[in-house]
């Protein structure tokens, strides 16, 4: 944090997009400063020289000039386009994830953050990342809306229950960043705050390595897959009651309805949780609901294994739908 | 001045009656003016507490003056309260509903009976509010966003929206009643064009107050409804979308702000032409840009949920459509400031208000440029830079709007004058003491402390503190104008018809007025603001 | 004549025929109709606009560095465990507990301690009678 | 009798038109709201409300649209009734008839609430549902009776004020110089019938 005089001025720097936002910032502080010093400056120097004198009428100012009217429209209209092309722009960079991103499953639950790397790895408030690597996190709540901000890297997202909601970051300088908590969600929603630690590569492999896990979520999908009967009626060679799920993934699907819909994230979630929402064709809508079974956890995970029955080059990450 | 020396009128409406009953009974629109100037105050100073106690509890990182419920509950019922019973009510219904048939030379509004039955229903809802408070509060935050408001929270919020449900229809009568009232009692003469631009700003006002408010008063009672019977148009649960909420929250909630600030820009025009003996530069420009903030302010609500989930289809088109809406705000503080050129300009303590609104309004409103640019939101959105934006613009805004107009119709209202030193010497204060409370917000926003934050990293308390004290600075501030003008009803100066050689009809009558305003209709020959009458063009 | 000057009250009603006591003259419906219409117009460009424009604005600017081969590396993992089912996991600390409580194994084969099932020391413990603290030097509770 | 603000009574007139017109502007915004809710979830849900309006009584609801337009037809005819100087009892009689007409309305809409109450239709804890689409289905009635509900209490009280006026009007007060209360009654009562004419397709018809 940049200080002047013992003042915290300004928020450091530390992810791709932080530049560019700072340097938006600074754009739009020169236009209102501009604005503001050129109408305060015009009304002081009126309000002295026209000030209330005997004998010194006010002198008719016409009703208004219309070429002046139209300046002072357009001009604010011209600047005001800027800001608008601009920032768009800069909002759309901010929330495409570029391919090959790294995934990071998000969970917020009343009052902590819980992260989870496709690894395996769990942590509660506290995200290790590597530098220099875009990271893409896919986030769910598990009871009212949160929102995760990280101010150095000028990043949010609300985490809404019931849909995925994603959004990226590249950390750029190591180090360790705050997190907080920025759609209020009750009580403590000023502890729902934690830290990121941005690390080398290297540290960052030793960390993932650092102790025994159950598994990578993948395998701990697998496992739960298997738990849950889903096998039972969803085997990969397509023999069983189910459709196979292999190559499910980011593949469109035609409903019952001759609806045609993006199996992403949601659609597969939609599909466990809701399964009679989306009727496939040639299919007895036999499929239990899981709603209530399965935690939000257990649902992230199932996705890791359905996404790993497709084979990587077909699947796509989805761009930022319309 | 008038050279003779000012006497007060032996009978005008304050003393031609002082029984409780032809008060709590009255139809004289100033009466009803004068039962919501006290009402308002009364919340005004309940909401300011919870803001003082709210910069109390800042000033430290960690909540040591109130557990967190409680500070939940101080911003939420701090919001509340100044919105739906000080702001939206403020000018509307008491320079609006004291002026308006003045202004337009009618004795009385269109329905003098809806406006007595638009006090009762906001002094019945802020029943409903001082039981919810009382009661334990609320600590949903003044948006009530689902899920939290209608499953989670287990305070007072069925209450509370009760509360600001029925006082919805206070604001649905007022403007009901300016509508009909400016459209069909005017004066003979008094063409739409010949209309004091206060009138204009009122009109504009009405019409989100009439079409906005429904909307509102139907999402609180699906709330409502939802915590009580515990079904879910809202709850993801049970199939609801929260987003919905936000969609019909923000479609009331934006008009609602150009409610808030729309009477003040009214205000101001009157007090700039008036202290500069100028007619207004661009009177028609002006005028349409008040309705065209009112009309195209309906279409920018999905500003507030850039980030909320919302695709970016429609945060393309909200962006966009908030910066066409700012086009008319920024037409007004030229004009504004043109009306000064080759002026005769005195300072007299609502001038002072009035040049304090344009700078003040100015900053907020480009702060809002900020908010409205689409890749700036991201990062400021739900920190203090927007607590700091709408903070400069309502308290910076409409307040000085509404201060000033207070000062500049006090004569007229109670027939005395204020001690214009004190009230140059409190306008300053409310001045210093504002910009010490809310410019540090600015900066802790970009730093991103994020709002509705009871604790907060130590990194943020010096910024705080300032905050805090200059809070408190304008705690004091709001106070004077209290005891000097109730000083001034007793032994302030007489005024006289037209202490500051104004032009508008409600100049033309004794202050204070009589009852009926005026014995026979005036008729209007000239046009608004027409100080120099050597060129007194038609208009 | 200057407003001013002018004394209250003695405002002369003009000789205005009595029916036109108040202002006829309303805002034209057809001005309010055309700025309406130029209203709807202008939002529906707007709205037309965006949809064209979002293809340029969703295109991603600077092209991303291709993925490095090592990014599919997967390391193994570690870390602190996030409870995910706690019904599951209390079942197999049962487990786990019940099975040194009632199982038979060597504790420590150079010195010859086993681990006997409970019951069977509860037995055991019947016969012999509980050894004398002193003699074996009790270990601090 | 003219109010002391007016000049003179074609104002008081114009002054009350114009109140109603900008009140029902108000009613069609708060009616809005519940319209914009159905919108959003008839897009998401489009299967679910069809299924469920299955079990909406067509003919019911098809005859209340007759009653509404009916009881319109009559008021109309009270209105003019008044501005042509019809002898009081004629003007009133037509009222009444509005007026039962409009009960009858409240009877039907009764009946089928009935319907849906036994059937286990009514959401929250109580609702049941066979079909596969149970939170959509749930969802619809949710709309249902919210929707229909406050038009009901808009009938209500339309009811109301018609009984009122019914009896003033019995009592000679209207005249072809001076009906106002009359005309704007009548106002609102278009308007409550007009809005069923949106409810009737959107909830019955979707199936
Ligand atoms: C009186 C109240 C008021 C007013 C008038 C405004 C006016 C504006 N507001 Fe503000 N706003 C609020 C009260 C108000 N707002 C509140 C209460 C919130 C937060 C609610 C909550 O979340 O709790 C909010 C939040 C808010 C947000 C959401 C922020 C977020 O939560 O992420 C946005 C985003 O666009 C926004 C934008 C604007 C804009 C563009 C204007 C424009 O109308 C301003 C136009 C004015 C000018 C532009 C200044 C004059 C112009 C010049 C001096 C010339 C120079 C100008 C140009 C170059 C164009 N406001
Ligand atoms: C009309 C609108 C209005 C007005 C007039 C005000 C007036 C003030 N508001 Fe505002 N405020 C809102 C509308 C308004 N507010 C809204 C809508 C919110 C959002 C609510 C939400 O998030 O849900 C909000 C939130 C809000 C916050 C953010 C709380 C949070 O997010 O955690 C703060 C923080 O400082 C604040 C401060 C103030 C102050 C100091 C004043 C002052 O102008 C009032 C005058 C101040 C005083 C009279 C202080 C009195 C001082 C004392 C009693 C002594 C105390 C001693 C010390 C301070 C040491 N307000
Ligand atoms: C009783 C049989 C059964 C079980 C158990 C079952 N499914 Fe299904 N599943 C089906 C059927 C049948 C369909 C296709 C028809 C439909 O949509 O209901 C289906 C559809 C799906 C789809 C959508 C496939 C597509 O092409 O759109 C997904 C994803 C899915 N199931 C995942 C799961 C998961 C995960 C589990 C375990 C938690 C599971 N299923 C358990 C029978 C089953
Ligand atoms: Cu989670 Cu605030
Ligand atoms: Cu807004």
């Amino acid at each position: 944090m940049k200080h002047w005089m013992g003042f915290p001025m300004f928020p450091e720097q530390a992810s791709s997009v932080a530049g560019r936002v700072d340097a938006l910032y600074f754009f739009l502080v020169a236009v209102s400063g501009v604005f503001a010093i050129l109408i305060f400056g015009v009304i002081t120097v009126f309000i002295v020289k026209y000030r209330r004198r005997p004998g010194k009428m006010a002198v008719a100012s016409g009703h208004g000039h219309m070429w002046l009217e139209l300046v002072w429209s357009v001009v604010p209209l011209a600047l005001t386009m800027v800001m608008f092309f601009w920032g768009a722009k800069l909002f759309f960079t901010i929330y495409t994830a570029p391919p090959g991103a790294m995934d990071v499953f998000v969970v917020g639950k009343q009052w902590m953050w819980k992260f989870q790397h496709p690894e395996g790895q769990r942590e509660i408030n506290e995200l290790h990342i590597p530098v220099g690597r875009p990271i893409k996190l896919t986030m769910i709540s598990e009871d009212v809306i949160h929102d995760l901000f990280v101010p150095a890297f000028r990043v949010k997202n609300d985490v809404l229950p019931g849909r995925y909601t994603t959004m990226w970051f590249q950390a750029t300088r190591k180090g360790d960043y705050r997190l907080f908590c920025a759609q209020y969600c009750g009580t403590e929603h000023s502890l729902m705050t934690g830290w990121v630690h941005v690390m080398d590569p290297p540290d960052y492999q030793n960390w993932l390595g650092g102790g025994a896990e159950a598994g990578p979520m993948h395998v701990i999908g697998g496992k739960l897959f298997d738990q849950l009967g889903c096998a039972t009626c969803h085997k990969n060679d397509n023999t069983g009651r189910g459709p196979t799920l292999v190559g499910l993934f980011g593949s469109k699907v035609t409903l019952k309805s001759g609806q045609v819909m993006q199996a992403d994230e949601d659609y597969i979630r939609d599909c466990i949780t809701k399964p009679n929402a989306r009727l496939l064709p040639n299919y007895e809508p036999i499929m239990p609901t899981f709603k209530g079974i399965i935690s939000e956890e257990g649902l992230l995970q199932l996705i890791a294994y359905i996404k790993s029955l497709t084979p990587p080059q077909a699947a796509k990450t989805g761009s930022e739908t319309k | 001045m008038t050279t003779s020396e000012p006497t007060m009128p032996p009978v005008h409406y304050l003393n031609c009656d002082y029984s409780i009953r032809s008060w709590l009974l009255t139809q004289d629109h100033k009466r009803i003016a004068l039962l919501f100037l006290v009402s308002i105050t009364v919340f005004f100073l309940l909401g300011s507490t919870y803001a003082g106690m709210i910069r109390t509890e800042l000033l430290t990182p960690n909540g040591n003056v109130v557990s967190h419920q409680n500070y939940n509950k101080l911003f939420t019922m701090h919001g509340l309260i100044m919105i739906f019973f000080f702001l939206i009510p403020s000018i509307p219904t008491v320079l609006g509903n004291f002026l308006i048939p003045m202004m337009i030379g009618a004795r009385d509004l269109a329905f003098p009976r809806l406006n007595l039955a638009s006090w009762y229903v906001y002094t019945l809802g802020g029943i409903f509010t001082i039981t919810a408070a009382v009661a334990g509060g609320v600590d949903t935050g003044w948006t009530f966003y689902t899920p939290y408001s209608s499953i989670y929270s287990h305070t007072n919020v069925t209450t509370m929206a009760v509360g600001v449900f029925i006082t919805g229809f206070s604001s649905i009568f007022t403007g009901l009643n300016f509508i009909v009232t400016i459209h069909k009692m005017r004066a003979p003469g008094l063409t739409w064009f010949r209309l004091p631009l206060f009138v204009w700003a009122i009109y504009a006002t009405s019409i989100i107050m009439v079409l906005g408010t429904p909307v509102i008063a139907i999402t609180l009672a699906m709330v409502g409804l939802e915590r009580v019977f515990h079904i879910g148009i809202f709850d993801p649960a049970l199939g609801g979308d929260p987003l919905l909420f936000q969609h019909l929250f923000w479609f009331y909630s934006h008009p609602a702000v150009y409610i808030m600030i729309l009477p003040s820009m009214g205000v101001v025009s009157e007090l700039i032409a008036c202290f500069s003996r100028n007619r207004i530069f661009g009177y028609k420009i002006v005028a349409f840009s008040s309705v065209a903030i009112a009309v195209v302010g309906f279409l920018v609500w999905g500003h507030h949920m850039f980030v909320s989930g919302q695709s970016a289809y429609a945060g393309l088109i909200f962006s966009f459509l908030s910066f066409l809406v700012a086009i008319p705000s920024a037409i007004k503080v030229f004009n504004w400031t043109a009306t000064l050129y080759k002026g005769s300009i005195s300072y007299d303590a609502p001038m002072l208000y009035a040049l304090g609104f344009i700078g003040l309004f100015t900053i907020g409103g480009v702060t809002g440029l900020f908010l409205a640019t689409l890749g700036m939101d991201v990062h400021v959105h739900d920190t203090y830079f927007v607590v700091a934006h709408f903070h400069y613009i309502m308290v910076g805004g409409a307040i000085m709007g509404y201060m000033g107009g207070l000062h500049f119709w006090w004569p007229k209202i109670t027939g005395r004058l204020y001690p214009e030193q004190w009230a140059r010497l409190a306008a300053l204060v409310i001045f210093l003491g504002f910009n010490l409370t809310f410019f540090p917000q600015f900066i802790l926003g970009y730093l991103g402390m994020p709002r509705r934050y009871h604790t907060y990293p130590a990194e943020f308390q010096v910024l705080n503190v300032m905050s805090s004290a200059g809070a408190s600075i304008l705690g004091v501030g709001y106070m004077l104008p209290l005891f000097y003008l109730l000083w001034s009803l007793r032994r302030g100066p007489i005024a006289g018809p037209n202490p500051w050689g104004a032009k508008g009809l409600e100049w033309l009558t004794p202050s204070p007025p009589p009852t009926e305003n005026f014995e026979q209709t005036p008729v209007v020959t000239e046009e608004a603001y027409a100080y120099r009458p050597e060129e007194n063009a038609s208009g | 004549m200057d407003m001013n000057e002018q004394p209250p009250h003695t405002r002369k009603q003009s000789a205005e025929p009595p029916g036109h006591r108040y202002e006829e003259g309303d805002a034209s419906f057809g001005a309010l109709v055309k700025w309406g219409a130029g209203l709807a117009v202008t939002v529906a460009v707007v709205v037309v606009a965006m949809w064209t424009s979002f293809d340029y604005f969703a295109a991603p600017t600077e092209k991303f560095p291709a993925p490095s081969l090592m990014a599919g590396a997967r390391a193994p993992y570690a870390g602190p465990k996030l409870q995910v089912h706690a019904p599951r996991d209390l079942k197999e600390w049962r487990t786990a507990e019940e099975a040194v409580l009632n199982g038979w194994a060597w504790v420590d084969p150079d010195k010859g301690i086993v681990r006997i099932p409970v019951g069977r020391a509860i037995e055991l413990l019947a016969e012999r009678g509980l050894p004398p603290k002193t003699e074996v030097g009790g270990t601090k509770p | 009798m003219l109010r002391h603000q007016f000049e003179d009574a074609s104002q008081q007139r114009e002054s009350a038109v114009l109140g109603m017109w900008v009140f029902l502007a108000t009613e069609i915004m708060f009616f809005g709201g519940l319209f914009a809710a159905y919108t959003a979830y008839r897009y998401q849900y489009g299967a679910g409300f069809a299924a469920a309006s299955h079990h909406l009584n067509m003919l019911l609801g098809a005859a209340n649209t007759a009653v509404l337009l009916t009881s319109s037809l009559t008021m109309a005819l009270a209105v003019h009734a008044a501005q042509v100087g019809k002898k009081p009892a004629h003007i009133a009689g037509l009222l009444v008839l509005t007026m039962l007409l409009g009960c009858a309305f409240l009877g039907i809409k009764a009946v089928e609430y009935h319907d849906k109450f036994v059937h286990h239709l009514v959401p929250g804890a109580s609702f049941v549902w066979e079909g596969t689409l149970t939170r959509q289905a749930e969802m619809f009635y949710y709309l249902y009776f919210a929707m229909t509900g406050l038009h009901a209490i808009h009938m209500l009280a339309g009811v109301g004020v018609v009984l009122v006026v019914a009896i003033l009007a019995a009592r000679g007060r209207y005249t072809p110089q001076y009906h106002n209360p009359l005309e704007i009654t009548g106002l609102y009562w278009h308007f409550v019938d007009i809005i069923w004419v949106f409810l009737f397709p959107l909830l019955y018809l979707i199936a």
